[in-house]
This record gives structure tokens, C-alpha cells and sequence, in this order.
């Protein structure tokens, strides 16, 4: 393990200081220090929006707060759920009272930690309500999707929950934008090599090479299965295949797609990749209207990449367009 | 010797961060096995931290126990911060205010603790997790005092029953958290929190009754003593 | 080697297909295969800006095509030249017949070939003036800087010229404005680990893990020094010091910062370093008034960062913070 | 047999192609000793193209120089490109128009292909490059003219001119390039791309001998031949 760290224990604590000197205009640290809100004027009478998760990941989660997005984001060890202590502070920061839409993954301890700082911010007359993503198809089958986990289809529900936020929602509202977004969003990710948590010091995982592990999980969970790497087409061509059918997406439907890469997958190459989805998915009558690629939702330095889709009904199509300016995401409202 | 001091019993909250760093390396093997080998990491750094936050304070059973949940709560993410931590939380809760603990009182907090564990992570008896160290313990306390036994030997039951219900664990196959992804291949190594349970049961049983004796034989008539 | 492709000698042609599927907003063909240039209408009476290079550095170079940046684009082989008839049908899709700038980086195949299509394009009556890009220290002394490399730097040149063409400065006014920008620029890059071309399939280098390269160039050309691996804090230390004694940069000046990821650095790693950077240039009195981090300039999935610091004059300063948009780099002009 | 036919010599260019395809292997060997190994494939890839436009036209030595260099030029970036683009390009200037090539239009072809190389590269003798085969190569020709030998023999001391300077660059220290950085290191190898300009040289000379060979006993009085 080769990296740009200090201490392995405090590399979360240390990148920090890096992110609000780097952008104090987007982001301001809070009572909490790991909890981190948007700079600037916190206008009232609006919902606010927050998420959390797990280090690791960057740009997410803390790169999705600015405007048009999340308004505070609590952050967690490397691949481990922040404390409930955490995602109550971030409740407190992002409250302007009109109640707090928490956007968060479907992994055991964020529900457990999301659950109890509920409870916390009710006492002290916080509205929570909570939308959890889902949208990883190969986490579990279509009929169990509450065992699904969240993986880059947050983005999208984020995006979508931040701009109804803004437009000036109510907490309904804003939950009800969310929880569309995310129930009209399908992710699968393949991985082609593992990742390594500075204080483990060593993967915990490995993908050998020439082999691929189709529908891992943010954190290197085993996916659906493992075979031979295949050729981009052929990953697009399986990617698609598996996503299109769950929801299923349809001949007529518009879509965003986002393509992301897990890590340390050169950019060329998730064009590359976005190229063949783009085709196999005007081949089937279904249209890319948003699109997104790029380093947006990642696992470390792991290699893979992984395909999210989004149905697009006017509201997504509306909301998807707002702008937004954050580390991981701008939209120019061109 | 049916109470104990609940003041005189909050040291004992500090054998139980000892036990959990000492055996830190152990907790972290048995979940490198199936899981992602931090749970000795997770644990300790949880319980050393409560642990600098009680020392130099004068703390029973329910202070150590609370502080020792928040710590965790606060301060430890992940799965580990909100069950160990609403269970130490939730077990403070119902020693406050007393100030002796009989068998009766016990057993309320380990159902108070139990509860909350099971409401949160919504684990079963046989989905291979701590709760197959902690439901047997709870069960055997409360059959015990059902026979009627002394609190110590209630004490005794609960130990002995964590101990069955770790190795119980060894033959089974994970339906819960990160080692379930493994299936089949998660059978023939005990589980992680199953074993950090009942090392935190077995440490306060153990304490529990050195505490009870020592007030015996200082409550014990003049001469009594051998 | 593991990685999201087709046939290994296809990859950037593949990828193209990708860039223009996914931005068709922002990219648009040419009639020549490897030449990308701005979408939509071309305006007319401004100084085209242009760049080229090898493949394997997204974003760059296409990815700085758009707005207040880039016109046009020539795309080489990875980490090789584009042909001269590239560069020359790139000045022609730039040309508005105000002349065109071409902004690239010290290499002898680009070196060569910018030459050959220069005169080639005098030939069509399109007149050409060219800034090169030198702002890697490690890759000769202070006193040779004609044989230093361009490496990152080369964003905030383009960042100036293409805000100049913008402004409506004549083509010796944005040659100027670049070449004063790469003349207060320095960088200098630190390598963790080898990358992989596809078609060699296996690294032409390699680094040790426990070791660091530094001054590792952008295509893992051999630094000034290997050095057992550091903590960020001392990386961090070494590359300040290495830049600002270089110009020098001095106490009361103030400057862009860039830390660019070489590929496969998580981007917790590059706010990690950026923390301590931020810091150690606040010591000497040196103030970051435009901040970047991010994978802004790569080496495929090379693991490790570069630093690049830019000294500001009011000009500067001012066209950095001119609105941009494009794959790599969105300025909006709040 | 003191000139060739300018059109029957074109399809020595095809020789030239096929060898550098032949040799591929072996210019990205001794490439990959010092270099980044891809040498054989650059060039190999360059005048494979040039041979598929050549195949199936009637084309003379200017037209085959002149698709040559446009292929290299046009398709194959780095530095290889412009190098052998241009002087390929740049000597099939100097046979325009001609009919016949005798020694003279022959050095002077030389001089421009070996003119625009040095301008574009900056290469000196020493260096370690291409140049190191060139030079040396253009001087035996030059130098076999002033002693008035026959163009076949002053090929022939071009030929074994550029071997030399081939080998020559065995015991040098790569001033420029790729192989540059590694300063000491980079003695005891070939230049890739001396070898490869040794080896165009070798094969015009032999196909050039070959022509003027045949277009000798062509023209021989009847029954002069045995
Ligand atoms: N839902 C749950 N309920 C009870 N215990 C659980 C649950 N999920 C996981 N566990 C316990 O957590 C232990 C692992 O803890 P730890 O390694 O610290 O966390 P993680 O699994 O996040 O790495 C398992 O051995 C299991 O006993
Ligand atoms: N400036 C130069 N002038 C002449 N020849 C050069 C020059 N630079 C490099 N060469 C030649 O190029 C050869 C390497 O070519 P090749 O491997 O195809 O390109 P690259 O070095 O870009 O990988 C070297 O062996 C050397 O002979
Ligand atoms: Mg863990
Ligand atoms: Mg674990
Ligand atoms: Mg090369
Ligand atoms: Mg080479």
C-alpha cells in the first residue's frame, strides 16, 4: 500500500481540513466536526437535505453538498457508517425549520444510526423523514428490493431531493421527489480489482486478474458472479441487459445515465464504456437525456466501474435540470 | 449476598474495557475469517475511549454504563456504535436511580438491553451474530431465577449460557451483516460479536461475584471469617 | 491488466465515440477523426484557442474543450503525439480568422509536429502562434527551462488564454496572456505506483510499493529522486518547498493551486494533501486564492498527485475566474 | 549502370514495408532494453498503411516516398512520425519529375532527407538516435563519389556505412529522447531507431543494385550476356 496519508486512522479527520480549506465557499464546518454544511447564508423556510455515509467514496457524499443539493452531510470512517450522534448534528445544521429530508444508503448501520438520530432530532422538535436508497440491483432480487443496497443512484436521488428543496417543496414534497428518483433508478457496478483501507493496510478482498466481478458492492461486497473479464462491449452489453430488465425500462422511455468509475479506472475508458451504453440503449428505443460521466461514487482506488439509469418522468426531467454547484457535480442552468 | 452496591460495582465496567483491548486481536481474527477483521478494532477503540472517559471519576454500574453507551454511540459508527451502544444506553437506564441491584433488577436490564439490540439490528436466534451469545445468557439468567437459584448462581447460568451460545455459532451459517454474503462459507468459524458478547457477559458475571463476596465478607458477622 | 476496454489499439478511438455520445452540449467531430472541437455555433471574430496531445491524461486534453476554454483539440495515441495533419486540421476547426493560439506541452513528438503543422497551416493563410507549456521543475534545472516538460500547468495556461480569446484580446494578446501564465507556473509530481498502456499490456516501469518517485513525470518518465514513501505531510512539504524556492514564489504573493490526482489517488487523498499544502504556503505568507483538486490531469490508473502553483497578477487572477465550462473544469461566475 | 529508372524502382518501397514488418519483433526488442518498446509497432503500423495505399498502383520511387511519407505524417504521431514523415516526404521532392536517378539526384535526396531530420529532431552524431545511421551513411556515399567510384559502389558504401553506425550506437549514452533519462544505463544496446534506418538503407540499396542490375543486362547488346 503506496498512498497520501499521515496517520491510517485519521486519514478522514485529515482530509477534511484539505476540503474546507479548499472550498470555503461551498463548504463550513458545524458544532460536529464530522458533520459538514453548506457556506454561506442558511436561507430560511426551506427543507433541508441530508445524507451520510461512509469515508471512501468521494466525491460522495460531502462533494454533493452545495447548492441544489444536500445542505449537510455526516461522514463516516472509511466504509463504515457514521455515528447517529453525526447524522443528528447534520439534522441540526441542515434544519431551517420546515423538517429534514435524509437521503441515505441501504446498508445495516446507516439504517441503525439514521433510525436512532431520528429519534434524537424528534426531541428536539426536528421533522426527519427519510428516503433509502436502493437501487443496486445485484445486492438482491427484484422482490426483495428493501435488502437492495444504495449505491451511485443516490447522486440522482440527491439531485433530485436538493432541487425540489429548493424550488421550495414541502418535506412531502421533497421525500416524495426522492423516493420517485430513487424507485425509477436501477445501478450494477463490476469489479476488476480490489481496494485497500489505509488501516487495514492490505485488501480484504481480491479480484484476480483477468477476472471480473460482476455486481460488486461499493465496499467489495461479492457480486452476482465472477467471470472472465470481458470486453467493454460485452460489460456494457450485460450491464444494460441486467438494469433495463429490472425496472424495466422501456421502448419510449427517457433516461439519465450515469457511468461511474469505481476508483482508479482512467476516464477514457468510462467514456469508452459510456459509448456502447449510449447505443444499446437507443438500439431498445430507450434515450439518454441526462448524462453523467465521470469519478462520481467510489470505492477507493478499486478499478471497475459501475452503470446507474434513471426514468425520467417531467418532474426528474425538471429537477435533474436545476442547477447545482457542488465538488462532485455542477449544472449550469444553461 | 441477593444485591450488590450498584456505586461499588462501576469498576467493573473497566474490566470489561480491559477484557475487550486484550483480547482485540482475537475479536479481529475471528471476523477477518468471514467478515472484514475490524470488529477488534471497532470494539476497542470504542470501549478505550470510555474507558480514559471514566478513569479519575468516581462512577457506579449505571454511569459506567452510560458513559460507556454514549461513547460508543458517539463516537463509533458503523453497526457496532448503535447496538452495543443503545444496549449499554438502554441498560444504564434501568439501573438509574437504585442503589442496590438484585437479581430482579438485573433481569430487567438485560431485557431493557436485549430489546433494544433486537429492535434495532432485527437479528435472530441462528442468524449468527451476538445475539446468539446474548438471547441464550438472558434465557438461562431467567430460568435460573425461575429454579429459585441465588443471583450468583443466575450470574453463573448466563456466563455459562454466552459461552454455549458463542460456540453454538461455530456451526452456523451467517443470514446477517457482512459475513452472510458468504453463505455455506461463513460455516465452521464463531462469530465475531458472539464473542465479544460473551466476553463482556463473562467479564461482568465474573465481576459482579468477586463484588458480591467482597460485601458479604465485609457485611459477615466479626470472626465469621476463616 | 484488468480494465474496460475492447481491443487494446482501439481504446481512444473507442473512447471518442463515448466523449461525443455523452456531450454533445459541449463536444462535436471534425472532419478529421482525432480533432474534437467546440459544440454549437462557432462564433466568429475571436482567437481560436487549441491544444493537443496523447491520450491517457483525461480530461485532459479533450476534456478542457467548452466554454472560456479550448476550441479545439488534437488526440494523439496514449502518451503519444498527435500527427501534425491532427494539429493542423485542429487550427483549421479553431480558426476564425483572428488566428489561433496553440497552447501545448514540452514534448519532442509535440514539439515536431505543432511545428510541421504550423507551416502547414501557413499554407492555408491561418496564422499560428504557439506557447509551450515547461512547468514541471523536476524535469530540468532552473537554468534549462526550454527542456523542461509541460504537466498540469498547462490547465491554468489554457484557463488564461481561452478566458483571453474570450475577452476579445487579439491572437498576441492571448499568446501573451498564456505564456504568462506557464511563466508563473511551476509544478512537480510525486508517482506511488506504475500505469498500464492496453496495448503493452504490462507497465514500462515500475515502482516499488513502500517507495515513491519523485518527480515522476506524465508518463512515469523517472524523477529527480526514489525515496521511501512519506507521509502526506512531508510529500507535501517536500513539493512546496521544491516549487516555491524554483520561481521563487515570496511572501504577500498570491496564487492558484492545483493538485491533480495521477489516476487512481482516491480524492480523499488529494484534500488530505491539499490540507497540508493550504497550510505551508499560509506559513511563507503565500495566499491560494484559487484552489482545484481533483483528477484534473492523469496518468491512466498511475497512483500518486502532482502540485502545481500559479503566481497571480491582476490579469490573471482575472481570467481565472472568468466563467468556464467543459468536462474537466466548470468555473460559474458567481 | 549509372542511374535506375525512377518508375521501376517504385516497388523497392514495398521491400522497404515488408522489412520493417519483418523486423518488428526485433526493433521493439532492442526498443524495450532502453526505450518504451515501441518502436517495432510504431513503425510497423506506419509502413504496413503505406503499403496497403501502394498495393495494386503502378507507382515509381518519388510515389512511393511521397505515400510513405504522407502515411507516416498523416497517421503515426510521436516523434517517428514527423522524423521519417518528412524525410521520407522531403527525398521524394528531390525525385519529382526526374526519369532517371543517377548518383547525383541520389546524394541529393540523401542530403534533404537527412537535412529535414536533423532540423526537425536536433540530433548530433553521438547522441544515440536514428542520426547516428544516417550521417555516417550519407558521408561513405558522399565520400565513394569523390573517388569517383560507380553508384552501385557507392551504395554499397552506404549501405555498410549505416551497419557501422548502427553498431555504433551500441557503446553510446542516449543524449536525446526516451532513453535519455537513463544516462549510463542506457550503454551497451542498440538504438532502435538506428537500426531501423539501417535497415531502410540496406533494403533501397540492395533493391537499387538489384534494379540496376537487371536494367543492365535488359540493355546489354544481345548474346553479351553468358
Ligand atoms: N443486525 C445485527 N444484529 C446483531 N448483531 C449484528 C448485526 N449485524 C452484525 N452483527 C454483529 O456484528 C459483528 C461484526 O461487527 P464489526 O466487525 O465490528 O462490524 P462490521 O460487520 O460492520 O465490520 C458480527 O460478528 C455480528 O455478531
Ligand atoms: N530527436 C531525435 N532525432 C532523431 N531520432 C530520434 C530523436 N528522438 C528519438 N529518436 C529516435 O527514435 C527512436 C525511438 O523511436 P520510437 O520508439 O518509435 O519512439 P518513442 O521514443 O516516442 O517511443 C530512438 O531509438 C531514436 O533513434
Ligand atoms: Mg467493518
Ligand atoms: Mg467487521
Ligand atoms: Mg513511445
Ligand atoms: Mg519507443
Amino acid at each position: 500500500m503506496n498512498r497520501v496519508i499521515n496517520d491510517p486512522d485519521q486519514v478522514v479527520e485529515d482530509s477534511l481540513k484539505g476540503y474546507l480549506a479548499a472550498h470555503p465557499d461551498l463548504l463550513a464546518s458545524t458544532d460536529h466536526p464530522r458533520v459538514l454544511c453548506r457556506a454561506g447564508h442558511k436561507e430560511s423556510g426551506r427543507v433541508g437535505v441530508v445524507t451520510g455515509g461512509g469515508s471512501g467514496h468521494e466525491p460522495a457524499f460531502l462533494g454533493y453538498v452545495g447548492q441544489g443539493l444536500l445542505d449537510s452531510v455526516a461522514i463516516g470512517e472509511i466504509f463504515a457508517s457514521p455515528t447517529a450522534k453525526s447524522f443528528h448534528a447534520a439534522f441540526r445544521a441542515a434544519n431551517r425549520g420546515r423538517g429534514v429530508a435524509c437521503l441515505y444508503g441501504n446498508y445495516a448501520g446507516d439504517n441503525m444510526n439514521v433510525k436512532m438520530a431520528v429519534k434524537l432530532a424528534a426531541k428536539d422538535g426536528i421533522e426527519v423523514k427519510t428516503v433509502v436508497a436502493n437501487d443496486d440491483v445485484a445486492s438482491a432480487g427484484s422482490h426483495e428490493r428493501d435488502r437492495r443496497r444504495g449505491v451511485a443512484g443516490e447522486i440522482l436521488m440527491w439531485k433530485a431531493g436538493g432541487a425540489r428543496a429548493e424550488e421550495g417543496g414541502d418535506l412531502d414534497e421533497v421525500i416524495a421527489a426522492a423516493q420517485n428518483a430513487i424507485d425509477q433508478t436501477r445501478s450494477i457496478g463490476i469489479g476488476l480489482s480490489a481496494c485497500t483501507i489505509p488501516a487495514n493496510g492490505k485488501p480484504n478482498f481480491t479480484i484476480k486478474d483477468g477476472e471480473m466481478e460482476v455486481g460488486i458492492g461499493h465496499h467489495g461486497e461479492p457480486g452476482i458472479a465472477v467471470l472472465p473479464t470481458k470486453p467493454a462491449a460485452e460489460m456494457a452489453a450485460m450491464m444494460v441487459e441486467r438494469i433495463v430488465d429490472d425496472l424495466p425500462f422501456g421502448r419510449g422511455d427517457d433516461v439519465a445515465v450515469l457511468v461511474s468509475g469505481l476508483g482508479a479506472t482512467p476516464v477514457m475508458e468510462l467514456y469508452l464504456l459510456y459509448g456502447h451504453v449510449d447505443q444499446l440503449l437507443r438500439e431498445r428505443g430507450i434515450t439518454p437525456r441526462h448524462r453523467f460521466v465521470g469519478n462520481y461514487f467510489t470505492s477507493l482506488e478499486m478499478m471497475g466501474v459501475s452503470l446507474t439509469l434513471t426514468r425520467l418522468d417531467g418532474e426528474l426531467d425538471r429537477l435533474l435540470s436545476r442547477p447545482a454547484r457542488s465538488i462532485g457535480l455542477t449544472v449550469t442552468g444553461t | 449476598m441477593d444485591s450488590f452496591s450498584q456505586q461499588a460495582a462501576g469498576p467493573i465496567v473497566l474490566d470489561m474495557v480491559a477484557a475487550i483491548v486484550r483480547e482485540q486481536g482475537f475479536l479481529g481474527e475471528i471476523d477477518g475469517k468471514i467478515g472484514d477483521g475490524d470488529h477488534g478494532i471497532n470494539m476497542s477503540k470504542g470501549f478505550r475511549l470510555a474507558g480514559e472517559r471514566l478513569s479519575g471519576h468516581a462512577f457506579g454500574l449505571a454511569q459506567g454504563f452510560a458513559t460507556l453507551g454514549d461513547t460508543l454511540l458517539s463516537d463509533i459508527g458503523g453497526s457496532m456504535g448503535p447496538l452495543y451502544g443503545t444496549f449499554f444506553t438502554e441498560m444504564a437506564e434501568t439501573l438509574e436511580g437504585a442503589d442496590r441491584i438484585d437479581a430482579g433488577r438485573f433481569a430487567a436490564m438485560l431485557r431493557a438491553g436485549r430489546e433494544t439490540i433486537v429492535d434495532l439490528g432485527g437479528a435472530k436466534v441462528g442468524d449468527k451474530t451476538l445475539v446468539d451469545a446474548l438471547i441464550p445468557a438472558e434465557a438461562a439468567f431467567n430460568a435460573a431465577r425461575e429454579r429459585h437459584e441465588g443471583f450468583a448462581d443466575c450470574l453463573l447460568a448466563m456466563k455459562q449460557a454466552a459461552a454455549a451460545g458463542l460456540e453454538s455459532t461455530r456451526d452456523m451459517v451467517a443470514k446477517i451483516g457482512r459475513a452472510s454474503r458468504l453463505g455455506e462459507r461463513s460455516r465452521g468459524t464463531l462469530d465475531a460479536g458472539a464473542a465479544s458478547c460473551s466476553l463482556l457477559l463473562a467479564t461482568l458475571a465474573d465481576g459482579l461475584l468477586r463484588e458480591m463476596r467482597r460485601e458479604h465478607s465485609l457485611n459477615a458477622p466479626e470472626g465469621a471469617s476463616p
